[in-house]
């Protein structure tokens, strides 16, 4: 009998997605950089040199000069401080959008996925959501609703919620033909807590890596709903609507769309690697191959 | 074959119907009062009463539902509230420049990014690799309008290459067209480049690693036909299902570019239809590119055949 | 349906583009026109497409006169009869002569929607054809203004149509185009908010006076104006100087520097006056149903940094605290140093003090998609936060904003607070027609104020003899509008256009007109 | 004769490998796979390499042909074709002698072919790469080869795609494909595996038939000790990446010199039945008149139905086992779902302690479910990943009341009597090995103290040697615990060592049902007879190391 190796955590997948020393050099460092960059909008209050809002019209669209690292928009604004502030509500925007996604994505799903007569309504209902593309989507729940933080969420979440119910769907109909969920039927266990406690689990891997494109994407999204006056208010600062502010000056003053647009790039570039990575990791197929 | 291309056909009415059941909930449960708009600065009261009326505002919401649809269905899109021309004129004369440059992003993509996936599943982790992943995440980072703005930049005003805006349509040579559309197609494609080769890459990858692969290595088959004779075809079926996929992508893409680079095409009209509340408009452009969406779709379902002989219907 | 729209969509992409006419102007304008009827709107860029396709009967020369354009005119000495008579060779695009009849149909019609018309139409004991060309107009009190009324260039001229097209309800839109103008609208290249193609109207004979503003001889040089519209002011400014483009109608003052030093290419205001950006308030709802708070909020705000982050360099705006401009006859700047020199915070401050503000919530409207308006919301919300102001900034896009404007629930409940305008001097330069002025309640313009003083004093002007009198009324309505807060000037500013310089003899007129100018190839 | 006696001594060396190595580089420590082994094969010889999974054997072969996974490199040694040393060779070399020189056959015949190309053209791109033929030659060459390989109707398989044809048939034109251009060395690595017994039979003689015919050298790789014994002339066992003895294969099988080889082949089961216990009079379930059908329904047009079972009756008594024998698509796993009502039968009676389940809904059928439980084929995927074994083993009892701790007191027993150590309870089913799982799968089934226990393939996926111990295991739960056992194979020497009653089907039906003893060593029907017909080295009794006693029917091999 060979040895049995000593026991290791229930979270097993994700904790091997997450142990960073098996990925790449690069998933390093986008993991580095996302740090950074969280970091450094979390701290953004203390690190700022102006409050973001504080407006000098008369000092506007200048280079950088003494007190404004990076110059300042056309309200006089410093551009440094709004940048740094911005992060915190795309952050916060790409969090919430790909957490709400998931889990409204994951009941509805899951539902789909186990009780065949609703399979066809629910499935239907998500191929019309998804037939509508999803920038006009959200431009008119913005334009309709008001362009507050509220409904950019909510209108980057609902085109998103069917590609998760068809991910989560997918995952457990392909976990019921397992045979340990055949095998927890023939002991007796009910439909509900096979639900929440073979397949729910299943899920989690893919969603994990799901909910990183997600992120990434809303937080794209945000801005280009912004480019195009779908956005959020220009009080409350965010990387896509001081893009979309100084879109107009990109040829005075690339500043006002180079800083927060690297920002935005390195964030979502960093997010997709490490995205890509746990793919990457929980992948079996892929797996597979690497050995 | 018939018989499935008919059912296909069929599935797609419930999407369609609970399409249009979306969006006309979606116009009438939001704020924004057409008549408000239509009745312009100085209107009264009563004046407001009397435009809801003959719009049919009052009446209740399954009713005009019904008389929506009805009027749908006999090929009647409405009229614009706001310049009182018949919608489906007006898609009409705006859709040859989406159509158009759509396809050229469509064919230059395909043209880029297949090549660009098989070369980096063939050098799975090689520099090759790295780069070409790199690229397509780098296409997914950066907002499309930026990118249209630094090609502007770039090919228009530092080197001349192109126009900086318009739009020509083919008919007046492909010279002239691709002048105009080849910065709007290159900009959009950068984002479907990326997927189309992710999505290359990873198929290319599951299949390099299949059993017929190990076949053919064993036959003797240097790597190009490995490559393009075994793997590519059979990784086609996924990869055709993304540039479906993708094709929503394609239209919140048109969207921005439309503006960016001052194209006459139906995403800039539908982006000025929502921001006036022009909802016949908005109502059949949501309509039609959903529909396109579905029939892509089903072309590329259908198409699935040509590629696997397995797959029949 | 679909299959139609494949169709044409196929047809439309094949189809080789139009061949161009022998000299054909595009020009950018600041919106795209959607709505063809000059009468149920008062947007500009629909006034801007009527001086194209329509004529006038009296127009205003550079120096505010009437003068003839169709028609000449007599007055009787009673001051209570006006007789029009139309010049010869006057046809519509569609070859019939223009007669006296389709100018009193197009008269009536414009008289149920504009505010001046309305005025005039309440003195009105008849207005009428007596024979082909003779339009007799009666009233049943003199009434001064009247030219002034009939000539002016905004909002609404009255543009004369057919009498079948004049007939229309003033509630409805019109969809028949046909016009008397020097230009005729090509309706099968119209792509609404888009394009808009004008062909020269080859039957038009101007008069023979040098064009003056909207006077005088409409003589066309070129085959072809094209109206592009371009969401993106930089994709213009590209295409002024990729020379795609020939005109650029109002430039975003910041983007000046990248057309300096092209010698192609020509900067220039089009006329002296310009625009008047301005907050109204809501007098229905607390807070500013109070005047004390209207006053605070005056006192916050000041011009400079509002025109400064709207327009940027200071060649291009002037503070000016006029409420009907300054540079015209009337424009008085009294009681605005707070508004024009600052330092009014503390003095706001005191007032809201005084007046027991309870920090309610002011909601002020804010249109994201309007380049014109965007900014000065941002910076007054600022201004009135630093007096005491709560103040709950509300973006929104610009049709929202016509809409919830409407509303008159309190703000909590779909109304507002507070939202800012833009309006052309020569618009505001009349306290008649001014419709910040209108102080009728429910029956003035959005914000409904109800002020009997600033109406006695507007009957006190229509009843000025003469030009001093009137000065002397239209300061104490200027005193008294500034104290009531019935507005807030925040200044004027001029958006300079831009050409080809091969685009020559253009007129600086306030609305921009396309005849007189010659291109160069 | 039973084995093959041929000598090669003089036949000239077709390929000889010496010393090789092969090891994994950029694992630390640069473990090695391959450790110095030698092999050398002759002009017209078959030489099997036999081992268990994780031996080496498919590593050696994909050394030969240059074809190994990036990560493993030869790190030393030398591998000669015809004198010709392969391992200096570059690339493109190693290209033109692949399928000219070297050609190879897989194990899996369903996904070997390019499922995307047409037969002939896969058959003629052999040609296409290694020789200037011109088209229509290399047509009549490809439908030549076909003839050979005797598939039937060459002209439309020539045009069909790989999915049309069946196992059987794409083996051969695997074997076509290799055999075409006349190779020197053909390799088969577990070339029939995946194949039902009859199939496999068919295959091998066709193999031995080619063979004959061009005089090509064979290396035979299998685990299966009756492959061996029908085919080879030469057999090389080898373990953990080493050759632990070779040799002529009468010779092996019966004096083997290795205590690994020895051990090997007594684990394989003997094809004589057991002898059957006693019958006892105690009915656990009954099935009668079971059917199921799929299919039929359709929008449009009515879908093909398919009768997955017919008519399927049978009893079983407690403490008896009662094997379903059957090839794939014969309905064996259709009865075992329908009993476990994984899936609802079409029409029938299932008696289960004299009470029908067949019809019961879910909810009423939950407390019988306890007595009626199951063991799958694939250990990997029959426990829960993420789970504890401890969780997955006390899921049952709690589901029906008992409490936790009683629950965990009685797996930790159980851990005892499937023979694995207590403080396993504690850890993940990835830190098992796939025999040691299927040993905990059926402690979970043991757990609910169950009057049945289906087992569907339980032991089909395991080395022989892992499969005696699993087979010791359940005889001995069930001598204990009185269980009564519903065995699915398709293997007939399981269903001989461990049956008392067999059920032979196929195509849905039974076509014979009895004894085991009767059935096996007398069938009455011709199919039972193909099928045990079929058995490679049926004739041999590996366990002992000689031939059979008896040859038990009439017609031999």
């Amino acid at each position: 009998m060979s040895p049995i190796p000593p026991p290791t955590s229930a979270m097993q997948p994700v904790l091997r997605a997450l142990r960073l020393p098996q990925f790449g050099w690069g998933s390093k460092i986008a993991a580095l950089v996302l740090a950074v960059i969280v970091v450094l909008t979390l701290l953004a209050q203390w690190i700022a040199p102006h409050d973001p809002l504080t407006m000098n019209p008369l000092a506007r669209l200048k280079g950088p000069i003494e007190g404004h690292p990076l110059g300042t928009d056309n309200f006089g604004r410093d551009i440094f401080s709004r940048v740094l502030i911005g992060g915190q509500l795309s952050l916060i925007i790409g969090i919430a959008t790909a957490v709400v996604s998931v889990l409204i994505g994951l009941v509805i799903g899951m539902v789909a996925g186990f009780f065949r007569t609703a399979d066809a309504i629910i499935m239907r209902m998500m191929d019309a959501l998804m037939a509508i593309p999803s920038i006009l989507l959200a431009i008119a729940l913005v334009a309709l609703n008001g362009p507050s933080v509220g409904s950019v969420i909510a209108a980057i979440t609902i085109p998103e919620i069917p590609r998760v119910v068809r991910l989560v769907r997918a995952v457990v109909l392909a976990a019921r033909e397992e045979p340990y969920v055949e095998a927890a039927i023939a002991l007796g266990t009910s439909m509900p807590k096979i639900l929440v406690r073979h397949l729910v689990p299943n899920t989690l891997a893919p969603l994990i890596v799901q909910g990183t494109y997600i992120l990434a994407s809303a937080i794209l999204t945000e801005a280009i709903l912004s480019f195009l006056g779908a956005g959020v208010s220009t009080e409350t600062p965010t990387w896509g609507n001081i893009m979309a502010e100084g879109r107009m000056f990109f040829r005075i003053k690339p500043e006002l769309i180079l800083y927060p647009g690297l920002a935005l790039s390195l964030c979502i570039l960093s997010i997709n690697l490490l995205g890509d990575a746990a793919r990457d990791m929980l992948d079996p197929r892929l797996k597979k191959r690497a050995g | 074959m018939l018989g499935y291309i008919l059912r296909r056909i069929l599935a797609v009415i419930p999407v369609m119907l609970l399409v249009a059941v979306f969006v006309f909930l979606l116009l009438r449960l939001t704020p924004g009062d057409p008549a408000a708009i239509i009745a312009g600065d100085m209107a009264t009261p009563a004046q407001l009463e009397r435009i809801r009326e003959a719009m049919g505002l009052n009446q209740p919401l399954h009713i005009q539902f019904v008389t929506w649809l009805g009027r749908l269905m006999q090929g009647d899109l409405g009229v614009s509230l706001i310049s009182n021309t018949p919608v489906s004129a007006m898609i009409a004369d705006r859709m040859g420049p989406t159509f158009a440059i759509a396809i050229l992003t469509i064919l230059m993509s395909v043209a880029m990014a297949v090549p660009m996936g098989v070369l980096a599943a063939w050098k799975h982790r090689s520099g090759a690799d790295y780069a070409v992943m790199t690229f397509s995440v780098l296409g997914f980072s950066v907002p499309v309008f930026v990118i249209g703005y630094l090609f502007i930049l770039i090919f228009s005003l530092k080197l001349g290459w192109f126009p900086v805006q318009g739009y020509t349509p083919v008919g007046s040579g492909l010279g002239a067209f691709l002048s105009n559309a080849f910065l709007p197609a290159l900009t959009l494609s950068t984002i479907y480049i990326a997927l189309i080769a992710r999505m290359t890459r990873a198929n290319m990858l599951e299949v390099l690693g299949e059993d017929y692969i190990r076949t053919a290595r064993a036959k003797g088959a240097p790597e190009r036909t490995v490559l393009f004779r075994h793997a590519l075809k059979n990784a086609a079926v996924p990869i055709l299902t993304v540039i479906g996929s993708g094709f929503a992508l394609l239209i919140g893409g048109v969207v921005v570019t439309e503006t960016v680079f001052n194209i006459p095409g139906i995403g800039r009209l539908t982006v000025d239809a929502i921001l006036a509340r022009d909802y016949p408009v908005i109502q059949a452009m949501i309509l039609l590119t959903s529909f396109l969406y579905v029939l892509v779709n089903l072309l590329i379902d259908l198409s699935y055949s040509f590629f696997d002989p397995r797959i029949r219907y | 349906m679909f299959n139609r729209l494949t169709a044409t969509l196929l047809a439309s992409t094949m189809l080789a583009g139009t061949a161009w006419a022998e000299t054909t102007v595009k020009a950018v304008m600041h919106s795209g026109l959607r709505v063809l009827d000059p009468v149920i709107t008062t947007a500009h860029i629909t006034r801007n497409h009527a001086y194209m396709i329509y004529d006038v009967l009296i127009a205003q020369d550079s120096q505010f006169q009437p003068q003839p354009q169709m028609a000449d005119w007599a007055v009787s000495d009673d001051q209570l009869t006006y007789t029009f008579t139309l010049r010869d060779g006057l046809t519509f695009h569609d070859g019939t002569p223009v007669t006296a009849a389709d100018a009193v149909a197009s008269l009536k019609r414009w008289g149920q929607k504009d505010a001046g018309g309305q005025v005039i139409m309440d003195r009105t004991a008849s207005l009428e054809a007596t024979d082909d060309k003779t339009i007799t107009w009666t009233l049943t009190e003199p009434f001064v203004p009247m030219l002034d009324m009939l000539s002016k260039q905004s909002a609404l001229p009255p543009f004369i149509m057919p009498a079948r097209v004049a007939e229309t309800s003033a509630d409805e839109a019109i969809t028949d185009y046909t016009g008397s103008g020097p230009f005729r609208f090509v309706e099968e290249e119209f792509q609404p908010g888009l394009t808009v193609v004008y062909e020269k109207f080859d039957e038009y004979v101007p008069r023979d006076e040098p064009a003056d503003w909207m006077a005088g001889g409409k003589v066309v040089n070129v085959d072809r104006v094209e109206w592009v519209n371009m969401p993106d002011i930089q994709t213009a400014v590209n295409a002024l100087s990729g020379g795609e483009i020939d005109y650029i109608e109002q430039m975003q003052v910041d983007l000046l520097p990248l057309l300096e030093g092209d010698p192609n290419i020509v900067v220039e205001k089009r006329e002296p006056t310009g625009m008047q950006t301005m907050v109204r308030m809501n007098f229905l709802h607390p807070p500013f149903d109070n005047q004390q708070i209207r006053q605070a909020a005056l006192k916050a705000i000041q011009q400079e940094p509002v025109l400064a982050a709207m327009v940027g360099n200071p060649e291009y705006y002037q503070v000016c605290g006029a409420i009907m401009g300054c540079g015209t006859p009337l424009g008085s700047e009294v009681g605005t140093e707070t508004l024009t020199q600052g330092g009014g915070v503390e003095e706001a401050k005191a007032l809201l003090e005084e007046a027991g503000y309870d920090g309610t919530p002011v909601v002020l409207m804010a249109p994201t998609d309007m380049v014109a308006l965007a900014t000065q919301p941002v910076v007054v919300s600022q201004a009135l936060r630093e007096a005491g102001f709560t103040v709950d900034l509300q973006p929104m896009d610009w049709q929202t904003l016509v809409t919830r404007r409407a509303s008159q629930a309190a703000p909590a409940e779909g109304g507002w607070n507070i939202f800012i305008t833009n309006w052309m001097v020569p618009e505001i330069s009349n306290p008649i027609s001014n419709p910040m002025l209108n102080g009728r309640g429910d029956d003035a313009w959005f914000g409904w104020p109800t002020d009997e003083k600033v109406e006695e004093l507007k009957e006190n002007f229509i009843d000025a003899t003469d030009a001093e009198a009137q000065k002397a009324v239209a300061e104490e309505i200027q005193a008294h509008a500034i104290d009531n807060g019935l507005l807030i000037p925040l200044g004027q500013y001029t958006l300079p256009q831009a050409r080809r310089a091969g685009i020559t003899d253009m007129i600086n007129s306030p609305v921009p007109v396309f005849w007189n100018l010659q291109k160069a190839e | 004769m039973l084995f093959k006696t041929r000598n090669f001594d003089a036949a000239p060396v077709a390929l000889q490998a010496r010393n090789l190595t092969v090891s994994l580089p950029e694992t630390p420590g640069n473990p090695q796979v391959l450790k110095s082994i030698d092999v050398t094969i002759r002009q017209g010889e078959t030489v099997c390499l036999v081992g268990e999974s994780g031996s080496g054997k498919s590593v050696t072969s994909l050394a030969i042909m240059g074809l190994l996974p990036e990560a493993l490199k030869v790190a030393s040694g030398t591998i000669a074709l015809q004198g010709r040393d392969l391992l200096p060779l570059s690339q493109a070399q190693m290209r033109e002698l692949r399928a000219a020189r070297v050609a190879m056959i897989f194990q899996e015949p369903m996904t070997a072919l390019n499922p995307v190309l047409r037969i002939g053209d896969q058959i003629m791109e052999v040609m296409e790469l290694h020789t200037d033929l011109p088209l229509a030659e290399r047509r009549r060459r490809a439908l030549a080869i076909m003839e050979q390989v005797h598939l039937p109707d060459v002209d439309r398989i020539f045009r069909s795609y790989p999915h049309q044809l069946s196992g059987g048939q794409r083996q051969r034109i695997m074997i076509a494909m290799a055999l075409v251009l006349e190779p020197v060395l053909l390799i088969a690595d577990e070339p029939t595996t995946a194949l039902d017994v009859t199939t496999q039979k068919q295959i091998l003689s066709l193999i031995d038939e080619l063979q004959q015919k061009h005089g090509t050298a064979v290396l035979f790789i299998t685990h299966d000790m009756g492959v061996v014994a029908e085919i080879a002339d030469t057999v090389y066992v080898m373990k953990h990446g080493e050759i632990v003895e070779h040799g002529p294969v009468e010779t092996l099988l019966r004096h083997p010199r290795a205590d690994y080889t020895r051990k090997l082949l007594s684990a394989v089961p003997s094809l004589s039945p057991r002898d059957a216990r006693v019958v006892a009079d105690d009915t656990v379930l009954r099935v009668e008149a079971l059917n199921k059908v799929y299919g039929g329904g359709g929008i449009l047009k009515s879908l093909p139905q398919a009768h997955a079972a017919k008519d399927v009756a049978f009893t079983l008594s407690r403490g008896r086992t009662l094997g379903i024998v059957g090839e794939s698509g014969s309905g064996k796993s259709t009865v075992a779902r329908c009993i476990m009502r994984l899936i609802d039968p079409t029409s029938g009676r299932i008696m289960l302690d004299g009470t029908d389940i067949a019809d019961l809904s879910r909810r009423a059928l939950r407390p019988h479910r306890q007595k009626l439980q199951v063991v799958f084929q694939d250990p990997m995927r029959s426990l829960n990943p993420r789970w504890t074994i401890a969780e997955s083993l006390i899921e049952g009892p709690l589901n029906y009341g008992t409490p936790r701790r009683e629950a965990l007191a009685e797996a930790a027993r159980l851990m005892g009597v499937v023979g694995l150590p207590e403080d396993a309870l504690a850890r993940y089913p990835h830190q098992f090995s796939g025999g040691q799982r299927q040993r905990i799968a059926i402690a979970r089934a043991v757990m609910m103290r169950p009057d049945v226990l289906v087992a569907d393939e339980a032991v089909s996926a395991l080395d022989v040697s892992v499969q005696a111990q699993v087979l010791d295991l359940l005889d001995q739960l069930q001598r204990d615990l009185g269980i009564a056992i519903v065995f699915i194979t398709h293997d007939l020497r399981v269903a001989a060592q461990i049956c008392d009653e067999v059920i032979v089907m196929s195509r849905g039906a039974v076509v014979e049902h009895g004894p085991a003893a009767e059935v096996l060593a007398a069938p009455a029907h011709a199919y039972t007879r193909a099928l045990i017909d079929a058995a490679p080295g049926r004739f041999w009794d590996f366990h002992n190391f000689r031939e059979l006693p008896k040859v038990t029917h009439a017609q031999p091999a």
